[in-house]
């Protein structure tokens, strides 16, 4: 039975600037039991959609025509109090950023339970007992209900947000984005319960998003939104092993898959179409790397493409063929350096990107194409040796304490965030660290290029102590070394236009002239593939998309021609369609450049993607270490192990094995004796309380710390009920 | 180069030879600027366009002369302490300022001012900030004090006195300020309100004897400035002294024309120049119900008397617990009761202001109530009697407490047991320092008697047009406005220089414009209103007139530049 | 009440504790350099060195500077805010004792008014976003904020009171009447004193009430933008629920701070008014005490003032703690 | 460092390349126009404070008579409560012996108001002017310090906040200026001294947030000294802060101003509007119904004032874009 069909919907916001066609002509049947994910990029409409099936939508928005049919009820001809009554009891929605949806001041509990009693006419003593069931459904200890929201993680919350939609048993949920933002074991966790609470209630789930991976693990079906409409329409099966339209062809491939790791990832270099001005044509057109002339001019309907999906391409009947086409990295990179036309490239770029970026083999090895060594800080490749070492390194802060604190009544209290950690780096090599949030890894990055000073423990750069540096010493260190920041939007001073950000380090680094700085820039900006330079110079950083402003980022800590460079997080804020480009120039110019790079980010396909060797984090510490094949497809500590599991893969057909480890890591506030992941392994013994584990390694400089290899192997298995009761 | 440097200072030399006579005969140095104090204008808007005026006619005397106006406290410090060389202001001491003295009934007899404005005793600490030191002034001043008998004599000596003091110019008097009050004459039968010279009709006499002409006998007045104490043995103010004068009864009272009478004495006789005997009334009671008698009055004297020798900075100092009232009394050497009713009072110098200034100034207070008090204070370092409020004051005058509110209102009912039983049965007094708020109240009858006025004049008298049932009446005030001169500096010493500054102060056009005609001219410290102390032959004059003033100065050796500015004699 | 908590009270109060001494020692400091002289008030005719002397024994302003603090602060301690100058017979602790009151009647329903009114009419402009209303709405509190409150109390009095003649002018009753009010409740039950509050609550309370009004709006329309809101829409609570329950709820709490605060800053504030409408409470007795140079009681009527802020102050960061467990034990309140 | 060959074209021109650098300047100067040209209160605002400037400037040459001198008839007497001239009964100014040209009256004892009243937009905008400046840099200096740099000189800096918090600012002006010479510059100084505490307290706050955002650590990773962090990244964006508090420091002067002068605290040689408004209370024009005299100053106070009001609200909904009507 149909629960819900859209028919023609089209939904138009009014702006300063004109008609925004967010929705432009949407039709969706959904059956009742089936679990629909609808991806997309951002911008697409895809929260729009859900706005207007529940009619939230903002003031400027406007329903110009179509029909929202739920249950046979004309959702747009029902009066406003009759939809309101739908809300959750029939219609439940988990909205974006659920984090922020929990009233902050008042307890979770009264907040279902007024739910509950308000909306679901429950009395008070029955709504407690439904909110205590409820909680306990979706994994939260039912202690919680007395707590405030911020008092909550973010895994909680959103457990919170969905057993406050579940409540009233809704026949529909429809969960915006509910995994995005959270570390990779809470994400795995939510997606558990979410599958679980689909196959118990039966519930008929519409999941919005734009992680495939998620859809993959959750949905039985998938609709692609593109520019307001949907483009493609298919059971989850044959969408991920052939998808019909070429834009869910760019996103599959887009994405980084533990499971079958790419050498190249594919980029969908350029933005979905201005929704003021639609184009006529096909609205992929611009970004399609198989536009035909007619692509322009016809705008294509969704049809029948067989095995019962549909798809809204000129050229959906050749799609078979396409698909092996679009294996060709190439292919999309010839669209990325599309967009930005440049009427006389440089020679030296030619080749040797595609060279490198198609490589994909040991780092340091492959030949940078740029002349070598250009004087005290150029970019050299004069050995392999040594570039970085961390001895040791530890760092503490303290909270709360000193006058004012004191005043304030609050207690001391120190942080342990980065515990004992040593690893050294060469020349050119590239590390990834990972780990969830507050392991310490982002720490360690600032530790690195000296944001920090570490507490204990020394950290030698090209042979000089970093804490022993003088200010003439520092200067010449920070020439040397950059970072790249998480957050484009961030990164770059909103009041700077492009060229003086990028002239910035090289005026604090003494360069006069300013032909000489403007020359260095432009150079720069055209080797992160932004080009014609000139075009930027003169724009602030609002006036560019995220992908470019990323690109800017990297030009600026490129600009002073570094040795290494710390990249924190660098795509994580970005559409799955242009991280793949960012990744890509970033390793195609390390490597061109000789660069050592530390990358840091909780997404291991990433960091497989990217890196010659990986470090896994926890509670401050390197629990393991190793090349990077080494570590995905061989991890030696229950941690890594667990953050591995986690991982969703974009494929239906292969399902995350259970997790054995609870989310959530502890607040770093204590330095244990024995192994900080021992209260949350599965696989703990006594030893692993009372003694350090062993750094256990190979001859390939794979390490693990851990009991399970070393001499206390034999221990016998913790007993958890006793240590809870300790 | 030494026969280089010698010319050169042989040439100097030679010009400062060339230069020297011709300034030294031409004109003394420049007169260097002067500051003229007043109050604000937020505080007193009358003195201050008053000082404002003067000045700018000074200005064109070609004196560079600047009006500093600030608030009272604060002009109370920069003359007050600044008198001496020794004094934390001396490096700029005051020079000229508007002063202003009030009328009280106790001021009806010349002494006051007399001796404590200008004998040189009281030139450090006293009242005679102005420094003035005149020899042959002091004898006069003491003089008047000595002539208790002749009345005739003393006039004469008084007469001296204004005249030596007119003619040193050393306070430049301009008005006595009619004080303006309004009756409600709805409710009070102007008839019956009795005008004492000096005062107005805001007096003792008017609170016991007018008539209400309805059947709410309560009298409502007001009063704009403080209303802090309720004290017989403290001056606090003008407000205080009111109600302090109702509810304790006096030995004399100064009557209507300015003249000490008895009042709770029956007679007041006088043995000789050094011994009075004063014989009580019959049958007063203190408000508590005990009788009045010759002890209690003996002690009223006593207890200002009190005091104990303290060692302050190796000094030995007598320290009266009554500081206020203690120098109306210190001239008392002895009192010894004859019976219940009589007792004597023994000077030790002979005094012609005793009557009004001790035996019509000090309040009869209750000894039961008292000698606790002052013994106790007696026994400590750093209180007086400033410091003691009685719970329920408790007097022997027409009037009784009723209720009283520091700085709110004072309510006042008549005492039945008295003599002279007022005619109203209850007197308030509000304190309204909101100059707006007291002219709706006389206007709404929330208020029937306004006795004290601050504002212009102008407003009050277009009030009481506007309203039938409203009088407006005014008496010259025993106070007065005035200049006063630091007679210790220059150029405030040479008396030609005061007299000239007299000249430019326009009295009738301060009378007409700023007191809108409220004012009488004033040549004097004792006010026109005070008839016998006046008929002296006629002080001298000094005219409104910026040329007189010139023709003055030019007379004295003064003279003026090119840029019109001041100098003084040469030499 | 948490651990937590009552460590940030403690911590609150210790601060608080901190600042009011630092305030009372550049009080000392400020009254003590002051150039005015304490005698003043006491000049007369009859006025010698002796008494002088006297009088500056009797207060305690011969001896050393730094000897004075010491007393200053002990007295403090002892609550002993001493005697007044120009007052007898009183210390300034009854003189300020019995303007207090006056001033805490006069503050709270001036705010009280003033809250009740600007949160409405701030939940009302916030619905009315955009609207004319609005924007003419918004405009008059603008105006009456803008206005001094001397004026705006002067343009009523000489309507209301003089023209009119519909309310008294000034003061807080007549004698007759007060006299028989021997306790406070006495005076809260006469209907004469509060037609003698009328006028000056109404003149406050015009001004105080633009404040709530502007925070409450801003507070509606950030609130309204949260996502907790939208979430209640899209749980389907009635659009009452939401304006009120949800957003003014949480609106609510930093107006509720800025009340706190306001008591603070009113008592301190009501000077002007306090003078205009001859209201005895401390802002009049301060300024009739500066004039008079009566440093004893204007210094008294000063600290008390800054007390009640200081205290104020502190109630309003601990009432922000608990009313918004968001603000821990870590967090400092940025209110105000 | 050594130069790289040209790889491209010929540099721009020179003229482009100072446009480029006076960008964070421009960028300011952007902010401030959007201000003006987005909300059109704010330029009212700006508006109402030209307007009195001019007045300001020109007050000597706009006012007909000296402000402080009473102005006399042909007899030589004061022209007292002259009512302005189209309010008077015709021939009523000729039986005193003068003509009434007077266009807000005279006082009681015969000033001019409407000279007063121009020559009270000085000391106006003179207080409201230099107060908000003293304001806006000490609090915007403050802030920055406290905000930056953290540790013991923030605890230093926010306690004096907490103390200056904790200060009655009325009363403390009026001990202040009574204390002190009545001076206008007293009460700026005494304003100041207290104001500073909002403007600081919200700055330090914005700098926190500045401070962590990753362009600053980006500027340090590239070797920026924290004097260049301050000045070159962090106060341009917190200036227009500093601005709005401004704005509101025009408006909370020049009331405060009026306040302490009505009480009687303020230098009688000054022409303020707030004076002018004590001496019509203390002359009584209430009871004379001289509303010529009580409600000019108090409209031009209530203007000047709204129009800092109206220009901080300017800054806030720039800055604070969720309070934009829509």
């Amino acid at each position: 039975m149909t629960i819900l069909s859209i028919r023609d919907l089209k939904v138009n916001y009014a702006t300063q600037d004109g008609t925004v066609q967010a929705v432009d002509g949407v039709s969706l049947d959904l059956e009742e039991g089936q679990h629909l994910g609808l991806i997309g990029e951002s911008g697409c409409g895809k929260t729009t959609l859900l706005k207007a099936i529940v009619q939230v939508l903002p003031r400027n928005g406007e329903i110009v025509s179509g029909e929202i049919k739920f249950q046979g009820m004309d959702l747009l001809k029902l009066p406003p109090a009759e939809m309101r009554q739908l809300r959750w009891r029939e219609i439940a929605t988990i909205p974006q950023a659920s984090m922020d949806s929990l009233n902050p001041v008042q307890r979770v509990g009264s907040q279902l339970t007024k739910l509950l009693r308000v909306r679901g006419g429950y009395h008070k003593k029955a709504a407690r007992k439904r909110a205590v069931d409820l909680f306990d459904m979706v994994g939260l200890d039912t202690e919680r209900l007395m707590h405030y929201p911020h008092e909550f993680s973010g895994g909680m919350k959103q457990r919170a947000v969905i057993a406050m939609a579940l409540a009233l048993e809704p026949s529909l949920l429809i969960a915006d984005e509910p995994v995005t933002a959270l570390d990779v074991i809470v994400q795995h966790q939510i997606l558990e319960v979410l599958r679980q609470l689909e196959r118990e209630l039966n519930l008929t789930v519409m999941l919005i998003t734009h992680d495939i991976s998620v859809v993959a693990q959750v949905c039985d079906s998938v609709s692609v939104m593109y520019a307001g409409r949907i483009v493609e329409e298919a059971r989850s099966e044959p969408f991920f092993t052939s998808p019909a339209h070429p834009y869910s062809l760019g996103l599959q491939q887009a994405f980084p898959n533990l499971a079958r790791p790419r050498d190249v990832l594919v980029s969908i270099e350029g933005y979905p179409p201005d929704l003021r001005e639609p184009p006529s044509g096909c609205r992929f057109a611009e970004r399609c790397p198989f536009v035909q002339d007619d692509c322009h001019e016809t705008d294509p309907q969704l049809e029948a493409v067989g095995d019962g999906r549909l798809a809204a391409c000129l050229r959906s009947s050749e799609m078979d063929s396409l698909r092996i086409q679009a294996e060709d990295p190439t292919l999309w990179q010839n669209v990325e350096v599309a967009q930005y036309p440049h009427p006389k490239p440089l020679p030296h770029k030619e080749g040797g990107a595609s060279v490198a970026e198609t490589n994909g083999g040991t780092a340091a090895s492959a030949s940078p194409s740029l002349p070598v060594g250009e004087g005290a800080g150029g970019w050299g490749d004069e050995s392999s040796d040594i570039l970085l070492e961390m001895n040791d390194v530890s760092k503490q802060f303290k909270i709360g304490g000193g006058l004012s604190g004191l005043l304030r009544g609050d207690k001391e209290q120190t942080v342990y965030a980065v515990n004992n950690i040593s690893f050294t780096l060469r020349r050119g090599e590239s590390l990834g660290l990972a780990g969830e949030s507050g392991c310490g890894k982002s720490t360690t990055g600032k530790l690195l290029v000296k944001l920090l000073d570490a507490s204990q423990g020394s950290i030698v750069f090209d042979g000089d102590d970093l804490s022993a540096v003088d200010d003439r010493e520092l200067l010449g260190f920070r020439s040397r070394v950059q970072l790249m920041f998480q957050n484009p939007f961030e990164a770059l001073n909103p009041r700077f236009t492009l060229y003086r950000s990028l002239t910035e380090p090289l005026i604090i680094h003494g360069w006069k002239d300013e032909s000489e700085r403007l020359q260095r820039v432009v150079e720069t900006l055209d080797r992160v593939n932004l080009r014609p330079a000139e075009v930027f110079l003169d724009k602030y950083p609002h006036q560019l998309s995220g992908g470019q402003l990323q690109r800017v980022v990297l030009a600026r800590a490129l600009v002073l021609h570094p040795d290494f460079l710390v990249a924190d997080e660098p795509v994580s804020m970005l559409d799955v369609s242009v991280r793949a480009g960012i990744l890509n120039t970033t390793r195609r110019l390390a490597r061109e450049l000789g660069l050592a790079t530390v990358y840091i980010s909780h997404d291991l396909s990433l960091l497989q993607y990217t890196c010659d060797r990986i470090a896994i984090m926890y509670l401050g510490e390197i629990v393991e270490i190793g090349p990077s094949n080494e570590v995905i497809n061989n991890p030696q500590h229950p941690y890594t192990q667990a953050l591995i599991a986690a991982v969703p893969v974009p494929d239906p057909t292969m399902e995350n094995p259970p997790l054995r480890i609870r989310e959530g890591v502890p607040r770093p506030t204590e330095q244990f004796i024995g192994c900080p992941f021992a209260q949350r392994c599965p696989e703990a013994m006594e030893a692993c309380l009372e003694i350090r584990p062993p750094v256990i390694g190979d001859e390939r400089g794979h390490q693990a710390q851990c009991h399970l290899y070393g001499e206390h192997r034999e221990s016998p298995p913790l007993n958890r009920d006793a240590e809870l009761a300790r | 180069m030494s026969r280089k440097l010698i010319s050169i200072a042989v040439l100097a030399m030679m010009m400062l030879a060339l230069a020297l006579p011709v300034t030294s005969q031409s004109m003394g140095e420049v007169v260097p600027p002067i500051i003229v104090h007043s109050v604000t204008q937020a505080e007193r808007p009358i003195e201050y366009e008053t000082t404002r005026l003067v000045v700018e006619n000074m200005r064109e005397l070609g004196l560079e002369v600047e009006h500093r106006a600030i608030p009272w406290a604060q002009l109370i410090d920069e003359i007050w302490y600044s008198r001496t060389e020794e004094s934390s202001a001396a490096d700029r001491p005051f020079q000229m300022t508007h002063w202003r003295m009030v009328g009280r009934p106790e001021r009806s007899d010349p002494d006051e001012f007399t001796y404590n404005l200008f004998h040189s005793s009281v030139r450090d600490g006293g009242y005679n900030f102005i420094g003035y030191n005149n020899p042959e002034y002091d004898a006069l001043a003491e003089a008047q004090r000595v002539e208790v008998a002749d009345k005739e004599a003393r006039l004469g000596i008084i007469c001296e006195a204004q005249q030596v003091i007119r003619h040193d110019m050393v306070n430049a008097y301009f008005i006595h300020p009619l004080t303006p009050q309004v009756v409600n004459t709805a409710v009070f039968n102007p008839d019956s309100i009795t005008t004492q010279a000096g005062i107005g009709v805001h007096n003792f006499w008017t609170w016991i004897g007018i008539e209400p002409t309805t059947d709410d006998k309560t009298l409502i007045t007001s009063t704009t400035s403080f209303l802090n104490s309720f004290n017989p043995l403290e001056i606090a103010g003008d407000a205080p002294s009111r109600v302090t004068e109702m509810t304790w009864d006096r030995l004399m009272r100064i009557n209507p024309i300015g003249v000490p009478e008895p009042w709770a004495a029956e007679s007041v006789v006088w043995e000789d120049q050094l011994n009075v005997v004063v014989t009580l009334r019959e049958g007063m009671k203190w408000h508590d119900g005990e009788d009045v008698q010759s002890d209690d009055a003996a002690y009223s004297f006593e207890a200002a008397l009190a005091g104990t020798m303290q060692t302050k900075d190796g000094e030995e100092r007598f320290q009266p617990e009554a500081p206020d009232y203690y120098p109306f009394a210190s001239n008392v050497a002895n009192i010894e009761i004859i019976d219940d009713l009589s007792l004597r009072f023994t000077l030790n110098t002979p005094s012609a202001a005793f009557e009004t200034s001790s035996l019509a100034k000090l309040n009869l207070i209750p000894k039961h109530i008292w000698e606790p008090i002052i013994n106790d204070l007696l026994t400590q370092d750093d209180a007086d009697v400033d410091s003691i409020q009685e719970e329920i004051p408790i007097g022997s005058g027409p009037f009784k407490y009723v209720a009283f509110d520091v700085n709110e209102f004072v309510y006042l009912e008549a005492f039945e047991d008295h003599w002279a039983r007022p005619n109203i049965d209850a007197w308030i007094m509000n304190v309204l320092p909101n100059q707006e708020a007291t002219l709706g109240q006389i206007q709404a009858g929330e208020m029937n008697f306004l006795w004290e006025w601050p504002g212009d004049p102008g407003v009050l008298q277009s009030i009481v047009d506007d309203n039938e049932h409203l009088d407006l009446f005014s008496a010259i005030s025993i106070g007065m406005n005035y200049f006063a001169f630091n007679v210790r500096y220059a150029p405030f010493d040479d008396v030609t220089f005061r007299q000239a500054v007299a000249h430019t102060i326009p009295q009738q056009f301060i009378i007409d414009n700023i007191f809108n005609g409220l004012a009488a001219p004033a040549d004097s410290f004792v006010s026109a209103a005070l008839e016998y102390w006046r008929q002296c032959d006629d002080l001298p004059t000094y005219d409104f007139s910026i040329e007189g003033a010139r023709a003055l100065l030019e007379g004295a050796g003064y003279s003026w530049d090119d840029d019109g500015r001041l100098h003084y004699p040469a030499g | 009440m948490s651990r937590g908590v009552a460590y940030y009270i403690l911590g609150r109060f210790l601060q608080s504790v901190m600042v009011l001494w630092i305030i009372v020692t550049l009080l000392f400091l400020l009254f003590r350099l002051a150039p005015s002289n304490p005698l003043a008030s006491y000049i007369d005719t009859t006025f010698t060195k002796q008494q002088e002397a006297a009088l500056l024994a009797r207060f305690g302003l011969d001896k050393p500077l730094g000897e004075q603090y010491i007393i200053y602060l002990v007295n403090l301690l002892k609550l002993d805010l001493g005697d007044t100058f120009s007052y007898s017979g009183k210390t300034v602790l009854d003189i300020l004792g019995a303007d207090l009151p006056n001033t805490i009647y006069l503050t709270l329903t001036s705010l009280l008014l003033a809250y009740a009114v600007g949160v409405l009419g701030g939940i009302v402009m916030a619905a009315m976003r955009g609207s004319a209303f609005e924007r003419i709405g918004t405009t008059f509190t603008l105006m009456t904020r803008a206005a001094p409150q001397f004026w705006v109390g002067m343009l009523l009095l000489t309507f209301f009171a003089f023209q009119w003649k519909l309310l008294p002018s000034s003061g807080i009753g007549p004698p007759m009447v007060r006299y028989r009010w021997e306790t406070e409740w006495d005076k809260l039950m006469s209907p004469v004193f509060w037609r003698h509050m009328i006028l000056p609550t109404f003149t406050l309370a015009l001004y105080l009430h633009g404040l709530p009004l502007l925070l409450m709006r801003s507070n509606m329309l950030e609130v309204l933008d949260q996502d907790y809101v939208t979430m209640s829409r899209l749980a389907g609570y009635s659009e009452w629920r939401v304006m009120i329950q949800t957003a003014a709820r949480n609106a609510m709490l930093p107006v509720l701070t800025a009340l706190t605060l306001g008591i603070g800053y009113s008592i301190g504030g009501n000077v002007v008014i306090e003078h205009v409408f001859s209201w005895p409470g401390l802002g009049r007795t301060l300024v009739r005490a500066v004039q008079q140079a009566d440093y004893p009681l204007a210094q008294g009527a000063f600290f008390l003032i800054a007390v009640i802020i200081v205290f104020m102050n502190f109630i309003a960061d601990i009432l922000y703690s608990l009313l918004d467990p968001r603000v821990g034990a870590s967090a400092q309140a940025q209110v105000s | 460092m050594q130069q790289e060959a040209s790889v491209r074209g010929e540099p721009p021109g020179k003229a482009k390349m100072e446009f480029r650098q006076g960008s964070a300047l421009r960028q300011l100067w952007e902010t401030n126009l959007e201000v003006f040209q987005r909300d059109k209160m704010a330029l009212f605002g700006l508006f109402i404070f030209a307007v009195f400037a001019i007045v300001a400037v020109f007050a000597p040459q706009i006012a007909p008579n000296d402000p402080l001198t009473p102005l006399k008839n042909n007899e030589g007497d004061w022209i007292k409560d002259a009512m302005p001239y189209w309010l008077a009964q015709p021939g009523e100014d000729e039986a005193e012996g003068y003509v009434n040209n007077f266009l807000l009256g005279t006082t009681n004892i015969g000033r001019d108001i409407y000279s007063q009243l121009i020559h009270g937009s000085r000391s106006a905008l003179l207080v409201g002017f230099s107060a908000a400046a003293a304001v806006a840099v000490i609090g915007t200096v403050v802030g920055l310090l406290a905000g930056y740099y953290g540790g013991w000189v923030d605890a230093i800096l926010m306690r004096a906040a907490d103390v200056a918090f904790g200060i009655p600012f009325i009363p403390f002006i009026i001990v202040v200026s009574a204390f002190l010479d009545p001076s206008i510059w007293n009460v700026v100084v005494a304003m100041a001294a207290l104001l500073w505490r909002d403007t600081g307290r919200v700055i330090r706050s914005q700098v926190l947030v500045i401070k962590e955002q990753a362009f600053v650590s980006a500027a340090r990773v590239s070797g920026a000294s924290d004097l260049r962090i301050i000045f070159v990244y962090i106060a341009p964006s917190i200036l227009p802060l500093s601005f709005l508090y401004g704005s509101f420091a025009i408006a909370w002067a020049i009331l405060t101003e009026a306040s302490v002068s009505f009480l009687g605290f303020s230098d009688p040689e000054t022409i303020s509007w707030g004076f002018m408004l004590q001496d019509a209370f203390n002359s009584l024009a209430l009871s004379r119904e001289a509303f010529y005299w009580i409600v000019p100053p108090g409209l031009c106070i209530m203007l000047t004032v709204m129009a800092g009001f109206f220009i901080g609200r300017g800054y806030e909904e720039v800055l604070f874009p969720r309070l934009r009507r829509m």
